[in-house]
């Protein structure tokens, strides 16, 4: 919990007022991001993503296992979050449950796309080794060490940089089983394959303070808002994903403006993130 | 019992349910002495009870039952199984009783009521020990394949005599119930969907003719307060929570004592008091018998 | 009825990096826009008929009964209540929200255990339309329980592990919130508005509102709305799959039409009920 | 198996009596009072800690000392197989308190009267010794945070494999099932607070892997030492830039 | 202010009601600030309320007389009625049971720190001698208090215990350590004790039905 007096409250309003928020800058502008990839050396791939004093990790682990009954052309996506003690004493025990759950939840909303498939950052149906038999589950861990502010946007984020360090193993099926049989599969321990995460959308939460909205609150000003908006958008301006978080009502229209917004400074994001991707690649293969 | 005149001052500023709510004991107290309570019944008659079958169109079976305002609703589900060595020609009962925290402001998510598991087992002790459901009719084919029948009965509201409500709920679930065909494919029991009922020939539905239960004798029950020396039939939860000397009587449709529970309470039951409520469940049998009919005719119509 | 996806592609040995061409998509929709029948022949645009009833249940403060279709709701109202022990101090009331399930509600049976993802959404869509300064302190439970889920037909899923987590009709939380909303109104907690709520699944080019389990699983894309149709603001919104802006567009309008409507009969159910009571 | 080869080498490469590579890393988490990673080879830790603040259950409060807690947690991906385990199980409850107690005994709880310093520590990946790692990472956040201690306290485990005593086990060499001893000591005062063994040892060889304990003990604290004489450099530095937030890094 | 049957206009959460600047808002209506209109906030009676001849505001009132108002909630300066519970050395705790006149659904706690006892010497008042469990309180709420409970006082003269029961616990609650002599006050039935600040006593109520 923030505690603030109504000074450094009205403060804070008015600074969003006149577009230049407390730490200097403006609405519209998220705060300095660092990206480190392959920062869990036991998992497929993982990233660990800094924003001012907000620092997440996330981690990708494949296993194989076998294609739900309703898909058998898909292989499968969990994306779970932890709250770690150390960000915040108050989630200590089952204290950051709440929060975890809501991370995980809208997390699976905005990156996980429809029932089908259409809009998911990550196609399911590559996933698959041998349809209805063997295909790969990917279980996504995200970890909040520190929060500042905006753990949304800073996971998904870690999420889509983890997911383009993500190597799975090239796996050889043995020859073509009995119909009802599991076929014996064969990972590879040399041979890795990437992931094409040109797809994976990101995730801008539109936090609205007074008359405004704001990008990348921090954890002050997001005790002051009055309701937020994440909107996950894709490299094709499309909308992959939103949740409303609470808060009071908004007019249709103003929902549409933030969509409008969020588009602009998710593309700004998106350049960002690639380029601080690419470089931590650079950096994990240099040393 | 004399009462200072000095409390007529104050009477003026204090509602009825005010009164209720600081002295609830003497406030039933001067009721029972007109003999009445205080939602106009005489002492020894139950709430108003209604039945209606087929509540619940995903289950197998099922019916809402109301006593007053408790309501509980209760679904079979069937499924099948493979029976267990000591008994292989007999199908299996699962009841469970949930009260989830909409029935009452007592129950909150994640804090189980007490009452429930206490009611779960006296349903399920007194529907076995009733013989109401020979567990022999479940068996579909012998050491192979039987019914599992889950019986899950929600408290929707709870306002007193919940084992009531409940067994009443659950007999009357018992009776809708539609046994699914299934037939035999390979050895394995495949259950057959409604749409493919008629048109599919080539497997042979193994219990065509077993689509109902044959009930034994029905158990209905009533629940009475002993308070001094009054016997209050069928109790709301306000009467349930002041005076707490409880008596449940459950007797078959031919009369026949099934059990009786009285769990504690501060009052010491005479014989001639059980008795009396014995005389009193029976009176309330013949109602309930005859509501249940009611109500399966009238599925039938429909 | 719909049959399972045929396999479109030959299965593959190995793993792939994902082939940009190929796009999967449900058999239905296969050509252009064919007749797709809804498995209750409703219109596309057209929503199951919905049924309110407030006082379902005597020992709450408040109560209310939906009905829209297949899925039926109970949703009780507690309180305004002293909060639990171990809750802060706070200057406003409180709203605590339950969504939990009966183990016959779907198709196959289930644990009838509580669904924390749609309390969560449930108290996010109703937060923003009750006035909780008029109760300072104290707490206003919301218990809902979904005797059936809107899964008309057997549907058959064989296997519920972890990674099936949002395998509920999300179908069933529009009428839950909506139905809460009734309930709240009929424990006369003080509300800014009603709050009426309905989703749309997509389907190709198609939007259909009001989807049953069978539909949403096919769905490319998924819109909620929750909304107070008279101040026309949106409480809560969630959005899965991939939308145009103006196919988004389009769905949000269709769903505010909807929920207006929706507002109308939720109204006149009140009204019949304090109607009922003046007489 | 074999755990050290005839040219006594063990399987990562190491001497018997080698550590794994150390790295520490202060003030990672804004928010907290202090805190601090620390590396053990692949072992990593994050420890952070609050306080010495108002005591948040009453009923917990002592007047003449300050209330120590500590929670442990493993992320899920910290180890190999992947896992989600409820928190606080029986392992996590044990190790925190071993945490607590040692930290507990060091820490100056007296000047504190009345108030409540939370050490909570993250695994982020294990690989072995992540008691001793914690120790080591909740010391250094307890420095950071600054609060008065009788000495630093510094961990390190030392096993026996294949008649050897083995400094600092990687999780294959822990998980072959012998003899694990984990000694915490202040290394100034030169007392041992913490020793932990489950398995069955002769006296004597117990005594070789103890002192192997001992000296690995030394070594984390002579690394922990520089660290914190760097980031004293460090402070003064960064008092004249004015400038508040900083972040050091430091190989060993 | 009778309301005439044709009048009886029926409207839920939501309902326009009028423009801020020709109606104010009464009971279960609020005004919107982003545009200036007022709504219902409750399921009731619309009812129009002309204002008084005098006030400057010539604005009439519209309210919404709840057809179910939620259970009273206690307020700071309601007069509650209250149960002791449990008393010890610096307060007494009591269960909140009504508000006003009406009775609450469910109870709220409150309690009695000694300072609020009373109002004169309130350095020598014992908690002991003042409060039992069981008696039966009237008191007014001095604030909403902490987390747990709501600050009551009985610090007036027309505060205080209003009624205490000796029924069946009557022996158990006449052997008291402290004072064995306060027996000589009970009455068989209902006895009052120890009057706060003042000499006046007053009874408890009972109502008669019907």
């Amino acid at each position: 919990m923030v505690g603030l007096s109504e000074g450094e409250q009205e403060f804070i309003k008015g600074g969003i007022a006149q577009d230049l928020r407390s730490d200097g800058r403006k609405r519209y502008t998220y705060r300095p991001i660092y990206v480190e990839t392959g920062v869990i050396p036991q998992a497929n791939g993982s990233a660990r993503v800094r924003m001012g004093s907000t620092d997440v990790i996330a981690s990708v682990k494949a296993e194989l296992g076998r294609p739900s009954a309703m898909q058998p052309d898909k292989g499968k996506v969990a994306i779970f979050v932890d709250c770690s003690p150390t960000a915040e004493p108050t989630f200590e025990g089952r204290g950051g449950e709440e929060l975890s759950a809501e991370l995980s939840s809208a997390l699976q909303h905005c990156l996980l796309g429809g029932k089908s498939g259409a809009g998911a950052g990550i196609d399911l149906s590559s996933l698959v080794v041998v349809e209805g038999k063997v295909c790969w589950d990917l279980y996504i861990d995200g970890l909040v060490i520190s929060s500042d502010g905006n753990l949304l946007d800073a996971l998904g984020a870690a999420i889509k940089a983890a997911l383009s360090n993500t190597g799975i193993p090239s796996v050889h099926v043995a020859a073509e089983a009995a119909s009802d049989e599991q076929p014996e599969v064969d990972i590879s321990d040399e041979e890795f394959l990437q992931f094409d995460t040109s797809g994976v959308p990101v995730i801008t939460t539109l936090t609205k303070v007074g008359k405004h909205y704001i990008v990348d609150a921090t954890l002050e000003e997001e005790s002051q808002m009055s309701s937020a908006v994440s909107i996950s958008i894709n490299r094709q301006g499309h909308i992959c994903g939103m949740i409303k978080r609470g808060g009071v009502g908004l007019d249709p229209s103003v929902i549409l403006d933030m969509i409008s917004v969020a588009n602009f400074v998710s593309r700004q994001l998106m350049d960002k993130l690639d380029s601080e991707i690419a470089a931590a690649d650079a950096d994990e293969d240099e040393s | 019992m004399g009462l200072p005149n000095a409390s007529e001052d104050l009477s003026s500023e204090m509602e009825v349910d005010a009164f209720r709510r600081l002295f609830p004991l003497r406030y039933f107290e001067r009721h029972l002495a007109e003999s009445i309570r205080p939602d106009a019944r005489s002492l020894s008659r139950a709430r108003n009870t209604t039945i209606s079958m087929g509540a619940v169109a995903s289950a197998d079976g099922s019916a809402l039952a109301k006593i007053g305002s408790t309501t509980m609703l209760a679904a079979i589900k069937m499924e099948v199984m493979t029976p267990s060595l000591e008994s292989p020609d007999e199908g299996c009962v699962s009841i469970d009783f949930h009260m989830p925290p909409i029935c009452s402001p007592l129950v909150r998510p994640g804090r189980p009521a007490e009452a429930a598991p206490v009611v779960a087992k006296q349903l399920s002790d007194t529907i076995s020990s009733s013989g109401m459901i020979n567990l022999k009719e479940l068996s579909l084919v012998g050491g192979k394949a039987a019914w599992m029948v889950y019986l899950d009965i929600y408290c929707l509201d709870a306002d007193g005599a919940l084992f009531d409500a409940a067994l009443l709920s659950a007999v009357a679930a018992f009776s809708n119930l539609q046994i699914p065909t299934v037939s035999l494919d390979d050895g394995k029991i495949v259950m057959l969907p409604e749409e493919q009922k008629e048109e599919n020939s080539e497997k042979e539905p193994v219990n065509k003719e077993k689509r109902k239960l044959t009930l034994g004798g029905i158990p209905f029950s009533l629940t009475c307060i002993l308070h001094k020396n009054y016997i209050l039939a069928d109790p709301t939860s306000e009467e349930e929570s002041i005076m707490e000397t409880l008596v449940t009587v459950v007797l078959d449709s031919s009369n026949q004592l099934v059990s009786l529970y009285k769990p504690g309470g501060a009052v010491l039951a005479y014989t001639s008091a059980v008795q009396d409520c014995i005389a009193l469940t029976r009176q309330r049998v013949k109602e309930l018998h005859q509501i249940l009919e009611e109500a399966i005719s009238g599925m039938e119509i429909d | 009825m719909a049959a399972k996806p045929s396999t479109t592609t030959t299965a593959k040995a190995t793993y792939s990096p994902i082939d940009p061409t190929r796009k999967t998509r449900p058999p239905i929709f296969s050509g252009s826009d064919v007749d797709w029948l809804r498995p209750d022949s409703r219109g596309f645009h057209q929503c199951r008929p919905a049924f309110f009833r407030t006082g379902a249940v005597n020992s709450a403060s408040g109560s209310a009964y939906a009905e829209f279709g297949n899925t039926k709701v109970i949703v009780s109202v507690f309180g305004p209540r002293e909060s639990k022990k171990a809750m802060m101090y706070s200057n406003i009331g409180r709203l605590n929200c339950n969504v939990s399930y009966t183990t016959f509600a779907t198709p196959i049976r289930g644990q009838g255990s509580d669904h924390k993802d749609f309390s969560s959404m449930l108290h996010k869509a109703l937060e923003g339309a009750i006035i909780l300064e008029t109760f300072p302190k104290t707490t206003v439970d919301v218990f809902a329980l979904v005797l059936e889920s809107g899964g008309s037909i057997r549907f058959l899923v064989k296997q519920v592990d972890e990674l099936d987590t949002l395998w509920f009709a999300v179908g069933d939380l529009p009428v839950v919130i909506s139905c809460a909303s009734v309930a709240l109104a009929d424990a006369g907690i003080m509300m800014y508005d009603l709050v009426a709520s309905v989703s749309v699944s997509c389907l190709g080019k198609n939007l259909l509102i009001d989807p049953v389990l069978e539909e949403e699983s096919y769905q490319d894309g998924s819109l909620m709305i929750a909304c107070m149709p008279s101040r026309y603001e949106v409480t809560q919104l969630t959005v899965t799959g991939e939308w145009s802006t103006p196919h988004f567009n389009e769905a949000m309008q269709l769903c505010l039409d909807a929920s207006a409507k929706l507002g109308k009969i939720m109204r006149s159910c009140l009204k019949e009920a304090a109607s009922d009571e003046q007489e | 198996m074999e755990f050290v080869s005839p040219e006594g080498l063990r399987l990562d490469g190491r001497r018997p009596t080698e550590m794994r590579q150390l790295r520490a890393e202060i003030g990672n988490v804004a928010k907290a009072d202090g805190s601090a990673v620390f590396e053990m080879g692949n072992t990593k830790v994050i420890a952070a800690v609050y306080g010495p603040r108002e005591v948040q259950n009453k009923s917990q409060q002592m007047s003449d000392q300050a209330l120590v807690r500590c929670e442990y947690s493993m992320a899920n991906f910290s180890t190999g197989d992947r896992m989600r385990k409820p928190k606080g199980d029986r392992r996590s409850t044990e190790i925190s308190l071993v945490i607590r107690q040692t930290m507990e005994a060091c820490i100056l709880t007296h000047l504190m009267p009345r108030s409540q310093i939370d050490i909570f520590v993250q695994v982020l990946q294990a690989d072995g010794g992540t008691r001793s790692a914690c120790i080591n990472a909740a010391t250094l956040a307890l420095q950071d945070a600054g609060i008065p201690m009788r000495d630093i306290v510094t961990s390190c485990s030392a096993g026996y494999l294949n008649s050897t005593p083995l400094l600092d086990l990687n999780y294959v060499e822990d998980s072959a099932g012998g003899p694990d001893v984990t000694v915490g000591i202040l290394p100034t005062l030169d007392k041992v607070t913490l020793l932990q063994m489950d398995a069955k040892l002769p006296t004597n060889t117990f005594e070789d892997v103890m002192q192997l304990a001992i000296e690995g003990c030394k070594a984390v604290a002579n690394y922990i030492r520089e660290v914190r004489k760097f980031l004293l450099i460090a402070v003064d530095i960064v008092g004249l830039c004015l400038v508040i937030k900083f972040r050091i890094t430091f190989v060993f | 202010m009778v309301v005439k049957e044709e009048e009886m206009v029926l409207v839920t959460p939501g309902e326009v009601l009028g423009k801020a600047t020709e109606v104010k808002a009464g009971k279960g209506a609020y005004v919107a600030k982003h545009n200036g209109l007022v709504y219902a906030s409750l399921t009731g009676l619309l009812r129009t309320l002309s204002p008084p001849p005098d006030s400057p505001d010539q604005r009439p009132t519209v309210e919404v007389t709840g057809h179910k108002a939620h259970g009273p909630v206690p307020e700071p300066g309601s007069v509650v009625i209250a149960r002791v519970t449990k008393v010890m050395t610096r307060m007494a705790s009591a269960d909140i049971m009504c508000v006003g006149a009406k009775s609450v659904r469910e109870k709220f706690s409150g309690i009695i720190r000694q300072q609020d006892v009373r109002a004169t010497e309130i350095d020598k008042v014992d908690m002991h001698l003042s409060f039992r469990p069981g008696d039966i309180v009237r008191a007014s709420v001095l604030s909403l208090g902490d987390a747990r409970a709501y600050f009551l006082s009985t610090a007036k003269n027309d505060l205080g215990v209003v009624s205490a029961e000796s029924t069946a616990g009557k022996l158990v609650y006449c052997i008291s350590k402290y004072d064995l002599n306060i027996i000589l006050f009970y009455s068989f039935w209902i006895f009052c004790i120890l009057q706060i600040a003042s000499n006046i006593i007053s009874f408890i109520t009972l109502f008669k039905f019907s």
